[in-house]
């Protein structure tokens, strides 16, 4: 799955945290850059530590996550 | 057809399977259980058609509500505690645009009240017993025969304007037997229910709602339900006038009391006394235009109901003033007897 | 770039009203998920209830229609009896299903009602504003309870898949969490096994989901879910408690 | 010609299915008919009645505050209807369980033993309805034996074939009892 | 005592305390679950007082029942669909004449609606929305002191006419902060209650009924609570007339769209238009009386009501053709402003 | 001359309108004499249905109350919370309790009211003429369900001892009948437990009756009570479900 | 128990017959000869065999039946 | 006198709060105060807003469709906000997340990065409200500073004392803003 990766669609992101806690290769974080329109820093993704496992697109509430192969 | 000897309860019950009514839902309740008894019998025998007796009348609404939504002619009975209970779900299916039939036939309340004839629930079926600004169009039978005639039409009304319908009998009418001719049938055209919840195939989600949080939103749904309402006020008005052309006193009875007043009416003239009948068949929407007509002419109303005096205001409310209008009545299951409403008019044209 | 995973074509695009960590998002993923895998989208009917959930017509991309509170049993039953070879779900919050709406619940179970029923305990009233639930757990103070919720005062916590499976017209309960991943595919499989008891006109089936209510439990989304996984399944023991198909294990443990 | 029938008894005595092989009789006879039904509170042992109109023309009102006719089966029936019927009206009374007379002497009274001729000479005291009735139907112009008989007929069907003869019996009975006097 | 900040639905509930309220059963519904969330945290700490939230509306109203039956003050409060769903309760309570407190804080209908500030119940709550012949005294504060002030009342009528007495408001009078003061207070007498179902010592069994098979009884019944009618109608009368001595045009409102009647009131008679406002504060009974003498005296009416038309008939019957009656109102919701108002009075008094 | 045995003093003198044979006399008569042995008559408030037994009102000799159909445990609940020291009962039938009043019934039952319900279990509604009650036994005929009860259409019978006991609330839950003198017997031992149950605040306690109808069996009284003892007894077994002071076995055999 | 006796209030009396069938002495037996105002024929208890057993006062629905010491 | 002013946010931003601390301190000034809430469908992250009145007389209408000042926590409230405000009125808003300027010029605007000032300077976001108030109060003469602290202080009790110093502190950051413009 080294060519799978997840990423976040920001604008529905609510900042609820839970991807960022279950990630186990630990490459989700706030973006503390950025509001999005619900004025919240949305997730983001660190693209190279991401492993594809899917963790964070399951847990999910807001379906805010897409994993996609490069 | 040949003319049958039959209750009312079970001719609207086989006039609603005439009319293509598929789906009953109800919970038994005197005096309108053999209007279930009936269609629990027939409708196993018919393919498609579907009898529930219902854990409550609050379910039964309910499954109304969904078997409706899914397209189908749909259907409940009761009378008295058990409409009071299905409240809640009518005010849903006005809200949601949807068509379905309600009979109920009053007994006598309030409370658990008894099982005799009463009209005591015209306020509720006509000025709305549930929350916020709906309408059910409410057909008031008089015999057997119309019993059976306004089935057809009330599910034929339901779905042309995606209302409620209620028949508003009592207790006597329901029991009663009379011959019936079932004239009339009906069917139901799923292919035109274009918004029913079928499946999504093929186009866009059908939603069934009446949840809209914006008031903006909420006050449009309500102007349309408004606009609706207008149209039906337009075109479904229903009144009989029973030797009203030289009357100078009008007695003004729906349903069942119609019956007695028209007995009245013979007599009083066989006195003397030019008297004359106004029957609304349909309570909402109320004929005022034509009762306002008629207060050009007469010179007073007696308005006679099995209640403490509800129609009475509809009246008021159409003659407005020009003319008096009288009230007599009986509460709690006690009929009018002609003599009483004779001297009311006796009294009256003194 | 090829998108492996997103969201389901059952859901539509709108945005979801949830509250941030809400578990209703999560559920509802995996219901839409489970309707496209069985290719039901288009003969799908589902029932949202009043609650939080009550926006659920303009989440799921279905032919949808909004019950009175409590009464989604009796709208689905409707529906069923119109349109028996179409998938029927409603989806009902615990307030919904288990206080107001318990006889149209236990009755629709008791008829075997070919249905599907996706129930959100989430131990409390999420819509309006943290009341007590039939769900709520000895102790758990809400706005209704605001000194803790007693037995002798406030009765016991309903446990509704224990007292459902007694009911012969129950095909399938099973009781599951989405406070994980490993908790969220298992959950998903309760689903669709309970998607496939309809599908196979076995009768009543239902999946109790334990989500979290940050909002109203005043918690952070991930100490809800802790509070899920310490707290809630002390009272209601994951596992399922009813498969009529026979590979059902005692639930409880 | 309008004739107001009022049947009353105990329920359970087959009084309401008097009235309605009355109204079915006029039907078939070509008339209008109207029957309304009257329970008292008991599935069983309480009264019933119920009110028959045959008419030639429209029925306006189905209730009959003062009957042309009725079919009185027990006690506390003659007690609430022999008031109200009409002066010259006709009173039919089950005499096996009334041991008193008609208070009234401007009426036409007639007393037939109804549950000791079903008893006895039909065989069943449940037809004493059909005694009573074949004794009305006798004494009054209103409906034809002939329909009544073939209304009988047409209520017994199926499951209920069986009692016909029975009740056909106690009909006949009754209307003999009826033209005896 | 000092004046507080406070909301209308916690005001309500610290006033049924001091009403001597001990018993409170209730569901859950916005825009008034802020009352019993604070008996929630109140009563407990109180000896004697009890608070349960039901497992519905329907029950709890029938705990309501119970508790009234036991002899305790005892309320319950809700909103649209949670009072539709009270009312087969309602009408029970009302024929086994107990007292009871009912608080509907009403909300944009029909259906589910919304959660904003509508009034859209009037009918349902002073036409009887449940079956047979009753009536509910209704109150209709418009402030958050009113409703303080008026709770006390009701408890206190309910008790004195062993009749079910409703408080209407709305979303917006039960969620608005005011000042308040909570002069009035009052207890439950249970020595007076003889009738109530305590126990039956010393004495024949008490028996809580609404059951009269035979309808001879249950007309008595229903003539003795038409003639209680009378005499609240009597007695219980409220309303008032703002600016009303010279007024050539009254404004009819109740509630909460009183207050912004008020305003156009005041806005008109600067502009020179002789404006008064006419609040009826019992909507059942209805100051009928009044308004027919004010009839004598003004130009027009202009009924304005948050809902499609409903106090409006009532005005009409009162005026009963003697001088125009116009209406406007919002719906779903929605709030008329001053200037929709203003611009209706404008186009009256042109 | 000395009278023995004869009307208890918790019963007045009115004749009781009940069908030749029917069941509700003879529970009436046990209820009153358990009251009368107890000597709670004057702290006694009972709550009458709305089903035959409607007229309960007439024949108990103490305070009653008649509530709405089905809501007899909510308008219980209400005299309770107020009187917690009388004795308060239901009387109900199998549609008020089982049917339209379930949900009452239930949360009574889970919030453990101190209450006791005689549950009247006739199979039946017979004030209404004998439509489908809840637990109207399968292939039975009834006016609903004139080609017989049939599981895929009307459900299962509600086995209401069953489904109480499973909640924490319930401290007393039996079957009986009233078929034989000897099942008199029993059914007065166990309505006996259940008042006691209350005067000791165990919490909810239900004595389901097995009662006959002959009327709307359309069976003479003699076969409507073997009717009890063949046929219903399949369905509803007879025996103690719970009793928390913890004499109570197993039912069912 | 011999001199404990059973009797019929006749006017409480409906006719089911659950007395008559329970009674172990059968010792009871409808009165033919008599209608109460109920219009039925009430139970009779034969008094000299009657055993005093109660199994008629346990089963009987109307409460019609008193045991009495004589 | 009479201030009509609206508070107007996202739902947690603690606009509400912002409301009934302009009342109770309009209260304890002596003056009669209404207060009416709206909430938006969401329980989080909609849209909140309530209008407050502040009157020395009786207050009709507790609605306020052309406010005297409004206090806007984000874009959507400025949208629906900024075209009722009176002539002349008072606008605070909260520059942080509102990444606009006002469109009307016949109105007073003020502008405060409430978020920063509470983020950084107070040591909490969540105060981001009592910045907007503080520099409300300090703008407008219709409720004294003391008064909006001490009905501050009368709501921060209990469980909530722990929140009073930052707040006290926002509230103080907010006046500082504003009367540095
Ligand atoms: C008849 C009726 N009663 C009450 C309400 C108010 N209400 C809306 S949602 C809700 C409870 C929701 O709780 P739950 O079912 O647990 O769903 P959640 O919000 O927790 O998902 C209530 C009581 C209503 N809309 N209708
Ligand atoms: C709300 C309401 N629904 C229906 C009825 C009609 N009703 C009266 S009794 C009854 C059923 C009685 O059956 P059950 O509870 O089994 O008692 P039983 O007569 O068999 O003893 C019904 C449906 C009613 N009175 N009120
Ligand atoms: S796919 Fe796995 S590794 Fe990648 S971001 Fe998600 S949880 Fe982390
Ligand atoms: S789980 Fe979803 S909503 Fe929550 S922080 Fe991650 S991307 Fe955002
Ligand atoms: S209130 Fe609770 S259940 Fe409702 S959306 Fe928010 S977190 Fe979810
Ligand atoms: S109908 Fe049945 S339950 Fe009712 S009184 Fe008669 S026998 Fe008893
Ligand atoms: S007491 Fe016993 S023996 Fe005597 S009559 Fe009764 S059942 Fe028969
Ligand atoms: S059991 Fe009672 S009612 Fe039945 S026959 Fe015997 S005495 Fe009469
Ligand atoms: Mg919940
Ligand atoms: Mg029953």
């Amino acid at each position: 799955m080294a060519n799978q990766k997840a990423k976040v669609l920001e604008e529905k992101c609510k900042a609820c945290g839970l991807c960022i806690h279950f990630c186990p290769a630990k490459c989700i974080a706030y973006n503390e850059k950025k509001f999005n329109s619900k004025g919240v820093h949305p997730a983001l993704v660190e693209k190279e530590k991401c492993i594809g496992c899917r963790q964070c697109y399951l847990v999910c509430p807001e379906i805010a996550i897409e994993i996609f192969e490069e | 057809m040949q003319k049958m000897l039959m209750e009312g309860n079970e001719a609207v019950a086989e006039s609603a399977l005439r009319a293509g009514c598929t789906h009953y839902f109800g919970y038994p309740i005197t005096p309108q259980t053999e209007l279930s008894e009936y269609l629990a019998r027939e409708m196993p025998k018919r393919k498609d058609c579907f009898f529930m007796q219902a854990e409550s009348e609050i379910a039964a609404i309910n499954m109304v509500l969904g078997a409706s939504s899914a397209g189908a002619r749909a259907m409940t009975s009761s009378s008295g505690p058990g409409i009071s209970l299905k409240q809640e779900g009518i005010s849903y299916i006005a809200a949601c645009s949807l068509p379905c039939v309600i009979v109920n036939m009053e007994r006598g309340g309030p409370g658990l009240g008894n099982i005799a004839p009463s009209q005591a629930d015209y306020f509720q079926a006509v000025k709305g017993g549930g929350h916020g600004d709906y309408r059910l169009i409410v057909l008031a039978p008089n015999s057997v025969q119309e019993l059976a005639d306004l089935t057809v039409d009330a599910f034929d009304l339901a779905d042309k304007y995606r209302n409620p319908v209620m028949i508003l009998g009592d207790g006597l009418l329901g029991q009663m037997m009379e011959s019936v001719e079932f004239k009339k049938s009906s069917k139901n055209d799923v292919s035109k229910k274009t918004w029913a919840t079928r499946g999504a195939k093929g186009r866009k989600p059908n939603i069934i709602n009446s949840l809209y949080l914006n008031p903006v939103e909420l006050e449009q749904v309500n102007l349309k339900l408004q606009e609706k309402y207008r149209e039906i006020e337009k075109n479904e008005k229903r009144c009989e006038f029973y030797e009203m052309e030289d009357a100078e006193y009008a007695i003004v009875a729906f349903g069942i009391m119609s019956r007695i007043a028209k007995s009245v009416v013979n007599e009083a003239r066989q006195k003397g006394i030019k008297a004359g009948l106004i029957r609304p068949i349909t309570l909402w929407p109320f004929p005022s235009k034509k009762i306002a007509g008629a207060a050009e002419k007469t010179k007073a109303f007696i308005v006679t109901e099995l209640n403490a005096g509800q129609m009475v205001e509809d009246v008021r409310l159409a003659v407005n003033g020009k003319k008096p209008v009288h009230f007599i009545g009986r509460l709690g299951g006690m009929l009018l007897t002609p003599q009483q409403l004779m001297e009311k008019l006796e009294e009256v044209a003194k | 770039m090829k998108t492996l995973l997103k969201k389901p074509e059952s859901l539509t695009d709108a945005p979801m009203h949830y509250c941030p960590g809400c578990g209703h998002g999560i559920v509802h993923r995996l219901l839409a998920e489970a309707i496209d895998e069985f290719g039901l989208r288009e003969k799908t009917v589902g029932i949202a209830p009043v609650g939080c959930a009550v926006f659920a017509y303009n989440y799921f991309n279905v032919d949808m229609i909004e019950a009175p509170h409590g009464r989604a049993p009796a709208v689905a039953t409707g529906v069923k009896r119109v349109l028996p070879e179409n998938f029927v779900f409603t989806y009902q919050g615990d307030g919904d299903l288990a206080a107001i709406g318990t006889a149209e619940t236990v009755h629709a179970a008791n008829r075997g009602e070919n249905l599907t029923v996706i129930f959100i305990n989430n131990a409390i009233y999420g819509m309006t504003g943290g009341q007590m639930a039939p769900t709520t757990v000895l102790s758990q103070k809400t706005n209704t309870t605001p000194y803790g919720r007693q037995a002798a005062l406030h009765g016991y916590p309903i446990k509704i898949c224990e007292l459902l499976s007694t009911m012969e017209g129950v095909a399938f309960a099973e009781r599951v969490t989405v406070s994980s991943p490993a908790n969220i595919i298992k959950a998903k499989a309760a689903i669709r096994r309970a998607v496939e008891t309809q599908l196979n006109k076995e009768g009543f089936s239902i999946v109790e989901v334990l989500s979290q209510c940050p909002t109203n439990w005043g918690m952070k989304p991930l100490d809800a879910l802790k509070w899920v996984e310490e707290e809630m399944t002390k009272t209601f023991p994951l596992g399922n408690f009813k498969d009529k198909k026979g590979n059902g294990k005692k639930g409880g443990q | 010609m309008e004739e107001k029938i009022i049947s009353a008894g105990f329920g359970g005595q087959g009084v309401l299915l008097i009235g309605k092989i009355l109204a079915l009789a006029g039907l078939s006879d070509g008339k209008q008919v109207s029957w309304v039904p009257s329970y008292g509170p008991e599935m069983r042992g309480g009264t019933a009645n119920c009110t028959v109109i045959i008419s030639s023309s429209e029925i306006s009102s189905p209730l009959a505050p003062m009957p042309d006719s009725i079919i009185i089966m027990n006690k506390p029936s003659l007690e609430a209807f022999e008031p109200l019927l009409r002066k010259g009206g006709l009173l039919v009374m089950n005499s096996s369980l009334i041991d008193v007379k008609p208070k009234r002497s401007d009426i036409k009274a007639f007393s037939v033993p109804a549950n000791d001729i079903a008893e006895k000479d039909a065989g069943n005291v449940k037809a004493a309805n059909m005694v009573m009735l074949g004794a009305y139907a006798a004494l009054s112009d209103s409906v034809s034996m002939d329909s009544v008989k073939k209304a009988l007929e047409g209520e017994m069907k199926g499951e209920k074939q069986k009692f016909l003869p029975v009740n056909m019996k106690a009909l006949e009975l009754g209307a003999a009892a009826a033209k005896k006097k």
